[in-house]
Formats: C-alpha cells, structure tokens, sequence
C-alpha cells in the first residue's frame, strides 16, 4: 500500500431519499443491523467517486451547515453532483429545520460536501441517538 | 390617551395569542383592559398577567397603545383587525402582528416573524428591522391577499412577500426571499434591494419595482421608462419594462431598474 | 349475509384469507392473499418487498409486547434502562395525566394507522384543547397546500389503468417507494381503453438523478435539483407557444427535452402526472407543486390531464380526510382554543417543536424522532411524550408512556384511504395479544374527560 | 318517557292539517295517539308556535369525498365560519361546506331532520358512509351515481334491462344506497375524454349510447325494482344559456312512464336548467314556462336550486361543467373522475347581486315555485352548496313568502333581473302550509313513509318555529326558519330556542334490493379483475359502515 492520498472534497447536492432496502429494513425493525446497514449509507456518482478516489464500501464524511456523519458509500450512475442518503437517523443530522413556514423542512436539495474519511468509521446509532438526549 | 403594556417577561416557551391587543382598548377602562383575555395555548388569561397595564395621558386625544419587554416576540396578533390608533411595538414582533388590520398605524421597532401584515386592508405596518415568510400575504386558499394599505419594511423579508396581492403597497428596503409577489393581482410591490428568484412568478396583475435581481422566463421585454409614477409613487432612474408572467397569460409589469 | 357478499370470500377463521389490503404505503394493495401454514407462519403471496416483512414479521410473533412507563418523568439524558413494565391502566392514567397538565399538546402521526384511530384523535385534541397533526406535514404537505391555491385535476388510480396513454413521474421513484404501482395501476396492466397493456403507454421520467424507475422511461428528463420549479414553468411557456431560449436557466435542460415533452403531452389523450417528494422537499416546496397543478389545469383544454401526487403512508390520505370532514382542515390543526384553526408554518409539528411552542408529545403510529431533522427531534427530550405504536421505535426511546397495540390491518380492522381516497377495508388476519390504537386512544380520552369530571 | 306537545298551531300537509291546534303525543320515537302514551310523559307547551313535520331535504351535498375536497382546498372557507365546542357539542367550521358535526347541528337547528347526500360515486361509497357516521341530528340516505356507469351504459347499449337491473341492484346494495341519481348522462362519461354531450340525443363518446337511452332506461330499471324514490336526474347542458329546452324535452322524454304512489322522474335543481337566450349576454329567465310544463306534466317533481347571495362552493359529479366555470372564472378547481363510474369537479363561486346573470338566476327559482300550481310537486333546495348553503333555506323562505321581502332584494340587483325576469312582477306569497308542502313534501318524493309527516307511526321528528301565522316581514320570517324554537329528533329534544341542546344520533336508511347475482356474475368478475382498481370482495360496503340503521325497503321479487 501506497501513501493515501487525499483528493479535495467534492461539493454536491444532498438529497435524502426512500430505497426499497431501507423500507424492507423499516419494516424489520428500526434498530435491525439490515436498517442501520441501509441507511447509514450514500449514493454517489461513479465518476465523483473517482474524483474522490474512493471505491464502493469506503467510508465518507458528508457535511452540511447543520451537521456531518460518516457514511459508507455504494456507487450510482449518471448523477454527478448529487449524492442521496436513505432516510433515517444519519440523514437527519445533515438537515435544516428551516421550512420558509410551510411545515416542511428541506429534505431535498441541501448543499453539502463529501470528503475522505480519516477512518473513524461509520458513525453508531447510539452515538445519533446519544446526540438527541438532554434536549435543546 | 396612551397605553402603556410592559411585559412582565414572564412567557415561557409557548406563545402567547394577544389579538385582542388592538384600537378596542381605546374605549375600556384600565381594570378593563387588564381583564381582556389572551391565549397561552388552552388556557385563558388576561394581559395583566404577562403585562403591567399603565395608561398615560389619559385626556389626550393621541390613541396609542405601546408595548415593551424582551419577550415580545413570543406575542402572536399583536394589532389584529386593528381599526384605528397606533401600535407601537418597541421590540421584535410576533407572528401575525397586523393581521386583518383595516386602519391605523403599527410600528415595529425589531423585527417581525412570519404571516405580518397578512389579509390587510387598510392602514400602515412599518417594520424597522427584517420581516420574516408571508409578509402581507394571502391567508391558505384565499384568491385576494392584501388589499389596501401600507407595509414598509426597513430591512430583508422571506418568501411569498405580497403573494396574491390586490391592492395596497408594500415597500422592502432590503432584499427578499424566493416568489415575491407570487400570483399578485393589483397593487405595488417595491424591492430597494435585490430581489429573490422567481419574483412576481405567475403574477397577472399590479406592479413589481425591483432595483436588483434576475427575472424568470415568461416576462417579455417592452420599452424603458425614465422615473416612474405608478401608484401615485414615484421611482427615480432608468427603468426597463416586463410584462408576465407569460404562463397566466399574466399582464403584470415588472420594472428592473437598468 | 347479504346478497352482494356471497361473491366475495369472507371466511371467519383466519388460515387462509385473500384479497387482504397491505397496510404499507398508499398504494394500498387489496389483493394479498394469506395462508397460515403454522402458529406463527404463513405464505405471503402477491405483497411486494416491503409489504412481505411487514406482515411476515407480524406474523411471526417476536417477544411479548409490553406497556413501559419511564422510571423517573423528565429524566431524558439516557437511553438505557429507564423504563418500568406497567399496567395497561397505569399508562392510561399517566398519559391522561400528561396530556391534561399540558398547555399546548401536540398529537402526531396518524398516517399509518386507521380512521378509526385517527376520529378518535381529533376528539381527544378537541377535548384536551391540543394542536393535531399529521405526518402529511412534513411528507405532502406542500402538495395539500398547492391544491389549497390552485385545485387539482385527478382521477383514482383505475381511470388511469384504464385511459392513460401516457406517464409522467416527476421526482419520485415508484420502483423503490410504491413497488407495485407501476404494474397494478399505470405502465403494465391492461385497460378497458388501453388493451394492449404497456405497449399502449408511453412513460417519461423527470428527476434529479437516475433511478431504477428511471429504466422503464420512454423519455429521462435530468433535471438540476431545486430547478423543477423553473423546468415546469418553461414547460408552460412552450405549451403556450412562448419562444424558449437553447437551455432552460438554471435546470441543466435543453430546450430540445421541453420541447419533445410538449409534444408528446399534446398527442396523448389522456395524461397521468405523478409527483413526489422531490417536489416536495425542494427549493420552493408548493410552489413547485403550484406549477405542476396549473400546468395540469390549463391542458384540459385541449387533452385530458389528471395528476395525483404520490402518498407514502398507507393512510396518510385517510388521515386528510378524516381531518377534514371534522375540522375542516387536512393537517396541522390547532384546537386549543375549541376550534380549529390551521396554518402550517405555525401549526405544524417542526415549527412548533422549533419555536418551542408545544409542551407534551402524543405520538400515534408515527416515529418522529426517526425522520426529523436532528434539531427538532432534540426537542422531544424536552417534554413529556407518549407513544402509541405496534412496535418500540426510536421515538418510543424518548417515552415516559409506550403504550404497544396491534398492527392495523394485520391484527386490527379499521378503514384506510388509497392514495387517490379510494376507501378500503383494512383486514384482520391475525390475533392479537394487545389492544388496538383505535382503542388505547379511546380510553385515554374516556379517562381524561373522567379526570375533567364534564369540565 | 313520553312526551307531548301542547298547544301548537299544527301543519301537516300529508294529512291535510292546516294550521289547527292541537296537541301531539310521542313515545319510543313514533307519534302516538294520546292514549298508547303510558304514565310518564314530559309536556312541553307551545302556545303561539308553529308546528311542522322536520325537515326533510331531498338534495344537499354533505358527505362524501366531492364534500370533502371542497372543504380541504377551501381552508378560507373554513375559516369564514367557526364553531367553538360546548360540552354537548363538537367544533366546528365551515360557511358553504361545514364540517360533519357542525352540518348535522346547523340542519337541527332549522328544523330539518332528514337529508339526502345526492351523489355518491360507488367505488367511494363507504367514504359517505364514513361522514355519515360523523353527522349527528339526521337521519340520511345517498343516491348513487348511475347515469355515466360504463356496465349500465354497456347494457343500455345492448338493450339487456334484465342483466342492467340487477346490476342496479348489486351497486344499490353493495353501496348501501337508497337510489339511483343521474347526472348528465353520457356527459360525464364522455368528460373521461374531455368530451361532453350537448342534449338528448347526442351520444356518448366511446359507448354511442344517447342520454334519452340512459334516462329511459333507468327509469324503467327503477319501476321494474320498485324502489322507492323516482329516477333522480340532473339534467345535461345544466348551467348554460339556453338550456331550458333541454329540461322540457327531458321532462317529455319519460312520457308515458307512470306509478301510483310517486314521481317517475324527480328533476333536481331545476333552476339551473331554467335559462332561455343563446348567450350570456342575451341570458333570460324561462321560471314560469318551467312552471307551466310540470303542472301540465304527471309524474314529474323538482327540487328548486335557489341561488342566494353568498360565497359558496359549487360541486357536482357534472365534470365537464366544472371546467366549464373554472375556465369563465379562473377560479381553483378540482376534478376527480372516478373509474368506470362516474366523475366530479369542484369550484369556488359567489353570486353577486351586481352580476346580471346571477341576479336572473336568483329569479328563475323563485318564479318556479311562484308560478307553480301545485306545490306537492316541487322542493325546496339550493343544491347545497351549490346555488348557497342550505344555511340559505330561511332567506328562500322569506322571499317566497314576502312580496315586500322580494322587492326589497330586487331593488338592490342588476337591473337585468327586471327586464329578463318576471319575479318583479309576482304578487304571490306563499303561506306557511306551502312552506310545509315544500319542505315535507319531499318525504312523498322519495318514499319515506314515516316522514314529512305527524300521522299515528310516524318517526317523532318535530320541529316548531316562533312565528305568527300571519308574519310577512322578511327579517322575521328569516330568523323563525333559521333557528327553531324547538326540534325533536326521533322523539328526543335535540334543538331549543335555536341551539343544539342534546347532540343526539341519526339513522342511515337503505334498502334491501336483493339483487340476482348469478345473472350477472360473469359481467362482475369480468369488471373487477379486469378493470377495477379495487377487488370484487373488497367493494362492498360492510354494514358495520352504517352504524345505527334503517332499512326502508325490500325488493319484492316476483
């Protein structure tokens, strides 16, 4: 193994989305290994993943204004720029509470950036969960 | 006569629904208004538990109704249906400050949240620091908003300010958010500075000034125009002319200063 | 038995039950077909993925479900070993007790369970003077409040299956999110007026990246994300006969993909929008929807255009009726001062956890701190909260009451609503060892008006 | 424990009382001769008032999912009327389109008792049944829409009435309905294309069937079940100029068709078929020719569709007419086809008095009834919501009832409704025994023999107005009509002195049409495994939708 060399962070569009695992694994159980497999992961372009040098299963970290996560990331084609992340608890921490007063914060949309992971590893449920207690 | 509701700055987390905080106090005596219930979520007070109600100059023919404390931003309708007199907030404004309101005068010295000014028809909001979302806005459903009357805003206001406006003025001296005057009938809209996207989106009537911004398509360019009058307003510089949107067969003018 | 029911396969014992609904996403399914082949077994036929391990699961009987109270109330800084095994009525009573010391409750959830459930909701909101929301609010909502502004033209799901010739899905995936929509309503079967099934239909998607549903497109618009607003309202234009530039500002299309769009919406003679979350939750939330519907109105006058946005929760529509016809208003509905009021923005679940204007949480088949943005589901350590669901869930973590029931339509009969509001009778397969929500809720509101003593 | 009602000044036009005093008797929710009262018995006296049968509305859209999109994407309607809770009452809200709970209260409150939800698309049926169950203070009933279903088409078109009756039959049944309503046939099949059809005997797009087939057809179909309301038509062209041939070809259209007891053809909202010029320029009121031809005509009833001025939401299963508004207004506007069955649309509209066109509309169904002969065979409405919500009934009843009221409005319409109309010239003033006539009357109409009326076995449904029988002034008249003195609802006190006193339960009334299922059971199958979005076995309404239940009828089969 070579020296690893970081690439610059890749700027993109966040969108969270439904995925027919993650619904199997809703269904399952929200504390299930196949739910928190599913949706502790992001979608991302094949060729930003090379402009990442990352491969499929790498870890990434996604950060926006409100938060960032680390997630593995599994390849999709033709979508550069945009990177998806199933619903659930590690999107929720990479979003606004803004909803511009129609109830509805952005889920959709939210400019966020993706860089190489110094190898901390996925970000736990617990540790989400952990960061919702004591209030606000 | 003066009336004076100093907030005991006693609210805590849920707001409070003051709407009845309005020129009907002109005609009550002070243990009357005291009396006049608010709302703290299902429970009924009165303004004498969130305010030290004092009233000055008690034969003066001014009718002015000052309201000051920290806190008052957690008062929602503060100066609904207001009639007549003046309301001076010396403080940030709640959500629906001015709503419904058909005459006289509301001063906010902070800022404003959101749905300020909504369903107007007559009489002046003046908001000296931002206004939030839905500033004299059309209530949910509602084909006409506002319309008559003045709101003038000395900073920045959000999304959908003006939305299906029907008459009546509303000035921004700062920017605004996205869709201002969306779906505007008739009336002025003025943005000193830098209007959101999509402004005066599927617009089909009345007039957008804008000294800053980017115009959709679906505004087709006339002529230019030397300072405007419009509304008995007058705008100084060179304006270019827009007439949309397009997609409602709309006939607003939008003018962009050159 | 009358008449009518004699065509239809009603059986009281429950081994083998057909034409069961699938309480999953609004789809709505009716026609699974169930066959007990042990205590806690059963063959699933017809179910998609998820609607599979939604009734497996309820199927195979996990551990015993049981009330939790929280050992001491307010103590929310740990997850672990904070609860107590209670009594049903002992969860009764303290749910009755937190809901009548609260000034502003707020009742949420209500989509993936019945009508049944959600009437007697609304009346505990109206009793308690409580705001009630649904999870429309941060779902549809935008879609609910631009039918609000400008109306829909819609259909239920069969006048497409038997009229569409063409579809259209806009920002959403049905293949991964409403899994049999495609074959059981719109691109696959066959029609009274479209014989021939899929050859008859031509499909176009629209959306910010490729998905699997992407694959069954006739025509793939990539469009920029947060610019559908714009891609619609340039859509319009050349509807119209509006000059377009080469490409559409802002939206990464090409004048030519509107073009060829416009073209194929003028040919069809009848047209099946279907919008999703990516309208939604974008820049310019009903807005987008706005434009969508408008563009959907003004083409009736030459074509046949329906649209119908694509509902998640089963009963998420259910819910927005029921809402409705007794309060007048689909979501967000703040009864705290015994009428109803509606406003979402500032009756609705995030703003009022954000603005801190809610002091007691009700949470019916809903798993808020599940899907909320981080910030707002802090909140839910600040204040009381009571959980109704089948299963614990991350919101049932930050309980002080978890009260277990039965799965609707699984374990429990009740009334949901299709997408497209086609009501349909939710079924009872398997027994139950808990009491349904529709029940549980019932009895905190027959104990809180006993507490009120007729107040 | 009984009850008896002294002292009022009693109406009952079925068995032809004419403002007698008189004293009636109640138990278990009947009306009962003095001496089947028993010992306990509540006297409530009612010296000076006026006493009538409870209402009974044959035509108002209030449950339903076409009342439900009205009232969810109009929450500015919602908001121009609300209702807070009291400890007998729910909240509610809602000016044209009220909520369940607030609908039931508000009919009590003018006396009515009964209503019928007039246009259920079967596939939703249990939708209306859902809102039903949410109505307090009625008893009610939904007519089923029949006029644009493909298979009723289908055997109408291939003259098979046999398999078309039963067919009829397993909706009515499997909906839980009381009859069959019709809404401009072949119209609103054609609007599944966007197409419409401009009279009786254009055909419908795609099936080429006539709407004089369809409306024949049914009718046969009806007096071969023998159910027990006529044929319930809303006519085609509704709405436009011009259009009052179309409502006196179609009354001619059911020559000789006939049946003892009842109608054979109920035309509803008839003022909207009521229009002579060719445009809305040259728009006129055609009321009194209307008049002449239902008195001339046997068979026939109306229900009127009065327009009054008010913000209201109209609402019909007439899909292309809708749009139709939608487009002159560009107001919002909802459309919902419902598949192989039937189609709606929704659109916000006010009529104003300073609009010519409004201002005659206004006219044509006051003049209907002011010209009309024979009371028995029309009916008060407004198409609730449609010409204004049923809230309207008690200003109906003034201007029917006040020369002096209708000159008083008249002076402040569009002058049009002088030249294009003949109410300016009405003297009529209709008594309060017509007003009984034309609000109980229904009961007749549709074959509810235990309503509309006070006769030994009847359902205990009261209602007594504080109202001289004299009165003439409008404002009076107007107050007496909205908020009653007193009204009883299956023998229990609901309503006193206007308010809801005790939020009491009503029945939904069906029929048992015993369909033959195996005549058409291939056509069934074939239906729903092919084309139905729903299956066969989850289409039928179970009766536990109905809740507390009245059947009314059984089909005889001979």
């Amino acid at each position: 193994m070579g020296f690893l060399i970081l690439a610059p962070p890749i700027k993109c569009t966040l969108v969270t989305v439904r995925t027919a695992r993650q619904g199997e694994a809703l269904e399952m159980g929200k504390l299930t290994q196949e739910y928190r497999d599913e949706c502790s992961t992001v979608l991302m372009d094949e060729d930003d993943m090379n402009r990442l040098r990352v491969k499929e299963d790498a870890i990434v970290k996604v950060t926006t204004k409100v938060g960032s996560v680390e997630l593995r990331v599994r390849p999709t084609m033709n979508s550069p720029g945009v990177i998806a992340v199933p619903l659930g608890p590690w999107a929720n921490a990479l979003i606004p509470t803004d909803t511009s007063h129609t109830g509805m914060p952005s889920y959709k949309g939210i400019p966020a950036e993706v860089s190489t992971s110094m190898g901390q590893g996925i970000t736990s449920l617990d540790k989400l969960l952990g960061d919702l207690y004591g209030g606000a | 006569m003066k009336i004076l509701l100093r907030s005991k700055n006693n609210v805590d987390d849920i707001n409070v629904e003051a709407d009845g905080v309005n020129h009907q106090l002109f005609g009550m005596t002070l243990a009357e208004i005291k009396k006049v219930a608010v709302h703290e979520g299902n429970q009924e007070r009165t303004l004498s538990d969130f305010f030290d109600v004092t009233i000055e100059d008690e034969k003066g023919k001014g009718r002015l109704i000052v309201l000051e404390g920290d806190d008052l931003s957690k008062f929602k309708r503060i100066g609904e249906a207001l009639a007549e007199g003046e309301v001076q907030v010396n403080g940030d404004g709640g959500m629906y400050c001015g709503y419904r309101m058909s005459g006289g005068r509301i001063v906010v010295e902070g800022n404003c949240d959101a749905f300020c000014g909504m369903d107007m028809s007559g009489g002046e909001l003046v908001i000296k620091g931002n206004a939030s979302d839905y500033l004299g806005a059309a209530y949910r459903g509602e084909s006409a908003g506002m319309k008559g009357g003045r709101i003038t805003v000395h900073g920045n206001a959000g999304v959908e300010v003006g939305s299906r406006l029907a008459g009546g003025t509303i000035v921004i001296k700062g920017d605004t958010d996205l869709f201002t005057g969306i779906h505007m009938k008739k009336g002025l809209i003025v943005i000193e500075g830098t209007a959101g996207p999509r402004v005066g989106a599927q617009m089909t009537g009345g007039t957008i000034v804008v000294s800053k911004g980017e115009l959709m398509l679906g505004f087709k360019e006339g002529g230019s125009i030397k300072d405007p009058k419009i509304e008995g307003e007058g705008f100084s510089g060179d304006f270019k002319t827009f007439t949309g949107d397009l997609v409602e067969n709309g006939k607003g003018t939008i003018l962009l200063m050159d | 038995m009358a008449e009518e029911e004699k065509l239809t396969n009603i059986k009281p014992d429950l081994t083998d039950v057909t034409d069961v609904t699938c309480p999953f996403c609004g789809n709505l399914c009716d026609d699974i077909h169930i066959k007990r082949t042990g205590d806690d077994e059963a063959e699933i036929y017809h179910a998609c993925g998820v609607g599979y391990f939604k009734f497996k699961k309820s199927i195979t009987k996990g551990a015993t479900r049981k009330n939790l109270l929280r050992k001491k109330s307010g103590d929310k800084k740990a997850p672990d070993d904070a609860f107590n095994e209670a009594k049903l009525d002992a969860c009764i009573d303290k749910a009755a007790d937190l809901l009548l010391a609260a000034k502003k409750p707020v009742l949420f959830g209500w989509a993936s369970t019945s009508v049944e459930a959600t009437r007697e909701g609304i009346a505990l909101a109206e009793e308690i003077g409580g705001v009630i929301d649904q999870t429309s609010s941060v779902c549809h909502g935008p879609s609910t409040l631009a039918v609000q502004d400008v109306g829909i033209s819609s259909c239920t799901l069969g006048t497409v299956l038997n009229h569409a010739d063409l579809i259209i899905y806009w920002g959403c995936n049905p293949s991964e999110a409403h899994m049999r929509h495609m074959s059981r309503y719109t691109v696959y079967p066959r029609g009274a007026f479209r014989e021939k099934g899929r050859q008859d239909r031509e499909v176009v998607v629209v959306d910010v990246r490729e998905t699997a549903s992407t694959s069954v497109a006739t025509q793939f618009i990539k469009v920029d994300p947060n610019a559908d607003y714009e891609l619609i309202h340039a859509l319009r234009l050349a509807m119209k006969g509006e000059e377009l530039p080469d490409e559409i500002p802002g939206t990464g299309v090409i004048k030519k993909k509107v073009m060829k769009l416009a073209q194929r919406l003028k040919r069809s003679k009848f047209c099946a929008f279907f919008f999703g979350l990516g309208l939604t939750m974008t820049r310019g939330r009903h807005r987008n929807i706005d434009a969508i519907l408008s563009l959907g109105a003004e083409l009736n006058k030459d074509t046949k255009v329906v649209i119908r946005p694509m509902r998640g929760h089963y009963n998420v529509t259910g819910a927005a009726e029921v809402f409705t016809w007794q309060t007048g208003y689909p979501f967000a509905v703040d009864l705290t001062r015994g009428y109803a009021r509606y406003n979402p923005g500032e009756t609705s679940l995030v703003d009022l956890l954000m603005r801190d204007d809610a002091d007691c949480l009700f949470i019916v088949a809903s798993d808020p701190v599940a899907h909320l943005p981080k910030e707002a589901a802090r909140r839910f350590s600040n204040m009381p909260v009571i959980v109704i669901d089948p299963h614990e869930t991350i919101t049932s973590k930050f309980a002080d009451v978890y009260l277990p029931c039965a799965v609707t339509g699984v374990e429990a009969e009740g009334t949901a609503y299709r997408m497209d509001g086609v009501p349909i009778r939710l079924k009872k397969v398997i027994n139950s060892d808990v009491p349904s929500d529709t029940d549980i809720v019932a009895k905190i509101l027959e104990r809180v008006k006993e507490k009120r003593g007729g107040k | 424990m009984g009850l008896i009602l002294k002292n009022g000044i009693v109406f009952d036009p079925k068995n032809g009382i004419r403002g007698e005093k008189m004293d009636l008797f109640i138990k278990d929710g009947k009306m009962v001769a003095e001496k089947d009262l028993g010992k306990k018995a509540e006297t409530i006296d009612l010296a000076g008032k006026v006493v009538f049968p409870g209402g009974v509305d044959i035509h108002a859209h209030i449950a339903g999912s076409k009342v439900n999109s009205g009232r969810l994407f109009r929450p500015e309607d919602s908001r121009m009327r609300t209702v807070p809770r009291t400890n007998v009452t729910r909240a509610g809200s809602g000016f044209s389109v009220p909520t369940t709970f607030l609908t039931g209260y508000t009919y009590s409150e003018m006396g009515y008792t009964t209503v019928i939800e007039p246009a259920v698309p079967p596939l939703k049926a249990r939708h209306t049944h859902e809102e039903f169950h949410d109505i307090p203070m009625l008893d009610k009933t939904g007519l089923l829409l029949l006029g644009n279903n493909h298979q009723v088409i289908e055997y109408l078109k291939a003259g098979d009435i046999d398999r078309c009756k039963e067919w009829v039959a397993w909706m009515l049944l499997a909906t839980k309905c009381y009859g069959i309503k019709c809404v401009n046939p072949g119209g609103t099949a054609s609007w599944a294309w966007g197409k419409n059809v401009d009279g009786l005997d254009d055909p419908c797009t795609h099936f080429e069937v006539t709407p004089r087939e369809i409306i024949r057809g049914l009718v046969d179909i009806n007096e071969s079940l023998g159910l027990p309301h006529a044929v319930h038509l809303h006519c085609n062209n509704l709405g436009t100029p011009g259009n009052y041939t179309t409502a006196l070809e179609t009354i001619d259209s059911v020559k000789g068709l006939t049946n003892k007891e009842r109608s054979v053809l109920h035309i509803t909202h008839l003022q909207f078929n009521g229009y002579g010029g060719d445009s809305w320029r040259t728009f006129e009121s055609r009321g009194v020719e209307l008049a002449e031809k239902i008195d001339k005509t046997p068979n026939i009833t109306v229900d009127t569709g009065n327009v009054c001025f008010e913000p209201t939401t109209t609402m019909t299963a007439d899909g292309p007419f809708e749009f139709h508004l939608h487009q002159l207004g560009k107001q919002k506007w909802i459309n919902f086809d419902v598949e192989l069955e039937a189609g709606t649309g929704v659109v916000p509209y006010e009529y104003r008095k300073d609009v010519s066109v409004n201002a005659i509309q206004w006219a044509v169904g006051l003049e209907m009834v002011l010209a009309l002969k024979d009371l028995a065979k029309i009916h008060l409405s407004t198409d609730h919501p449609n010409g204004g919500p049923f809230t309207c009934y008690a200003e109906m009843i003034a201007w029917l009832m006040s020369k002096k009221a209708r000159a008083e409005t008249i002076a402040t319409l569009h002058d049009a409704v002088k030249s294009k109309a003949a109410i300016s010239d009405m003297d009529r003033e209709l008594d309060l025994f017509d007003i009984c006539l034309i609000t109980r009357g229904t009961a007749q109409t549709l074959g509810l023999a235990n309503k509309g009326h006070l006769g030994i076995g009847a359902d205990a449904d009261v209602a007594v107005y504080d109202i001289g029988v004299e009165e003439k002034d409008g404002a009076t008249i107007e107050r007496a009509f909205r908020h009653c003195a007193y009204t009883i609802k299956g023998g229990q006190l609901a309503v006193k002195d206007g308010k809801v006193v005790n939020a009491v339960t009503g029945r939904t009334l069906w029929i048992d049409t015993k369909p033959r299922t195996d005549v058409i059971e291939k056509d069934l199958r074939k239906r729903f495994e092919g084309y139905y979005s729903v299956s066969l076995d989850n289409y039928p309404v179970q009766m536990d939708y109905l809740g507390e239940s009245e059947m009314v009828m059984e089909r005889c089969k001979k």
